[in-house]
């Protein structure tokens, strides 16, 4: 039985850390990035290593997809000026037209 | 054997497993929706590990979990909202069904802890998990914003 | 004699407290006398920033 | 270097690597084995210690030399964060505007943000008796905080958080922990040992010597740090632009506002 979960959370892991790596949206690989954390966090569990899990399930829970998607709203926001001289479109919002 | 760690396994291969089919196909609304749903079902699977395993110290993991999972939800629903808005994720089923799935477990988890402070500590991860994942699906739904937009 | 203010602001924070001090109990293994002074401690500073929180959203 | 070359650089790297991850794999003690000679006395020195959670007495008693490393690394990389997206000459502030979320998410960030932070300090407080210790429990408390800003707007985080305090406890809880393992070298031991408190009663909250204090500190200079991290990008994206380029809000405040 220890063995099935084992395996099944280093299956999700394996799927969820390549799934990480193909995804090329920022976006997108940012909310693969936080299943990705959670499954993590279940997998040191599993492996009876709780402190690692908390931490993992600190960090990336919500920690590293409001960094990361900070990050994307502030580069967009240049990318639209460099595109559109800036001028007329929406720079405060991140969204639609984005390189 | 051991119920609670089977119980465990078929929660995460099952749920956990959709989810991340969920999060890594479609399009953006449906992805949102399955990162809320992982954390949602996560969290059982933890509270069922902690039990499986007799340690009621990992019952802490399904706390932290509770707590910041719906914030993480709340994350993308809030720096997304643009993207989300003009095709707001509508998960009411399976959003439903893990609350369900997630009040079950905690039911079955106290049934099992037995009176005491003990219990309550896995009544509030209930309510937090529980609340919480409702919380965040509404706003990930269009709920974040009342008229204006930020 | 404190204003209607500073009472209000006094009955806010303590309404906080309480469940924060009770969930505190809730959450530890053993209680003891350090670990309830801990807590009523902990829950002082929480009730505070809940009370700080409160008012920066509501503005007032 | 041509691309040519630094293709065969890498292939050479990593071939180099896996060779040696393989030959280090199949020399690996059998998974789940029952031989652990290190965890076995690391759980011998961390019992006669009374400390109930022996990772945080491998951490904060045995390697709390390391951890004190750690703590620097996570400290310099704030602190290089803050110096590369401090505001430019080029950039100004527009003031962020206010958002009006509903209801359920602003209550719902109203009546959690206690109950994160209350399990933040639980989560610290409780590192040498259960899992969790400084680090985790000081992230659980700055994320907390940030609930503002997700059920409110910047501006209602910014009315609770002004950023000096948390430099100064950033700093001042880094120097806690170098306090206190000085304090075991005056005490006449070595430093950071954990010869300063009574060992107290196993699985208490008064165990385990100095390692609560270390959690302590550990947990107040993350939280800090987090605090100050997140300040930091929450400023780049949400108000500070660059000069052309374009924002909608009518008000510029004085770049001298900085820090408020």
């Amino acid at each position: 039985m220890t063995e099935a979960l084992i395996v099944t959370a280093l299956l999700l892991v394996a799927g969820s850390a390549t799934a990480a790596v193909a995804v090329r949206d920022p976006v997108r690989q940012s909310l693969v990035l936080a299943v990705l954390g959670v499954v993590l966090a279940v997998l040191f569990t599993v492996l009876q290593a709780p402190d690692v899990a908390l931490s993992q399930l600190a960090v990336g829970s919500a920690l590293t997809p409001l960094l990361l998607l900070l990050t994307v709203r502030k580069v967009r926001r240049r990318g639209q000026r460099a595109a559109g001289g800036g001028g007329g479109s929406d720079g405060r919002r991140g969204g639609g037209s984005g390189p | 054997m051991n119920g609670w760690i089977l119980a465990a396994v078929v929660v995460l291969a099952a749920g956990v497993g959709a989810t991340l089919w969920g999060v890594v196909t479609g399009p953006l609304r449906r992805r949102a929706a399955a990162q809320n749903l992982s954390t949602a079902l996560a969290c059982p699977a933890l509270l069922l590990l902690a039990q499986g395993y007799a340690r009621p110290a990992y019952v802490d993991l399904a706390l932290v979990l509770a707590v910041l999972g719906p914030v993480g939800t709340l994350v993308f629903a809030r720096l997304l909202a643009d993207e989300l808005a003009d095709d707001p994720p509508h998960a009411r089923g399976p959003t439903l069904t893990a609350a369900a799935l997630g009040a079950a477990v905690v039911l079955a988890v106290s049934l099992a802890t037995g009176p005491g402070r003990a219990l309550v500590k896995v009544l509030v991860v209930g309510a937090l998990l529980v609340g919480g994942n409702l919380v965040a699906s509404r706003a990930l739904a269009g709920g974040m914003q009342e008229a204006r937009r930020d | 004699m404190p204003s209607r203010r500073t009472l209000l602001a006094a009955a806010e924070v303590a309404a906080w407290w309480v469940p924060l001090a009770a969930l505190w109990l809730v959450l530890v293994n053993t209680v003891d006398l350090l670990e309830a002074a801990v807590g009523a401690g902990a829950s002082v500073v929480v009730a505070l920033v809940a009370r700080g929180a409160r008012r920066a959203v509501t503005g007032r | 270097m041509s691309p040519r070359m630094r293709l065969w650089l890498v292939a050479t790297g990593g071939a180099g690597l896996a060779a040696l991850l393989v030959a280090a794999c199949l020399d690996l003690p059998r998974f789940g084995g029952d031989r652990h000679p290190y965890g076995d006395q690391a759980v011998e020195a961390s019992l006669s210690r009374h400390t109930a959670n022996t990772v945080a007495s491998v951490t904060f008693d045995q390697r709390a030399f390391d951890t004190l490393g750690e703590m620097s690394i996570l400290f310099a990389a704030v602190l290089g964060s803050v110096v590369l997206l401090r505001q430019t000459r080029d950039e100004h502030r527009a003031r962020p505007e206010p958002a009006a979320v509903s209801r359920p998410v602003r209550r719902y960030a109203l009546l959690v943000l206690p109950v994160a932070l209350l399990t933040g300090l639980y989560v610290v407080a409780h590192g040498q008796v259960s899992p969790g210790g400084g680090f985790q429990g000081g992230v659980v408390a700055a994320t907390a905080l940030h609930l503002l800003y997700l059920g409110a707007d910047y501006r209602a985080l910014e009315r609770v958080r002004p950023i000096a305090p948390y430099e100064a406890g950033d700093a001042l809880a880094a120097s806690a922990y170098l306090v206190t393992g000085l304090a075991a070298l005056l005490a006449g031991s070595a430093f950071l040992a954990n010869t300063l408190l009574p060992y107290g009663t196993f699985n208490t909250l008064a165990s385990a010597g100095t390692v609560p204090l270390l959690n302590a500190a550990i947990g107040m200079e993350v939280a800090c740090a987090v605090v100050v991290l997140l300040a930091g990008f929450l400023d780049q994206a949400v108000e500070i632009v660059d000069e052309g380029e374009h924002d909608d809000g009518e008000y510029h405040d004085d770049p001298r506002q900085r820090g408020k």
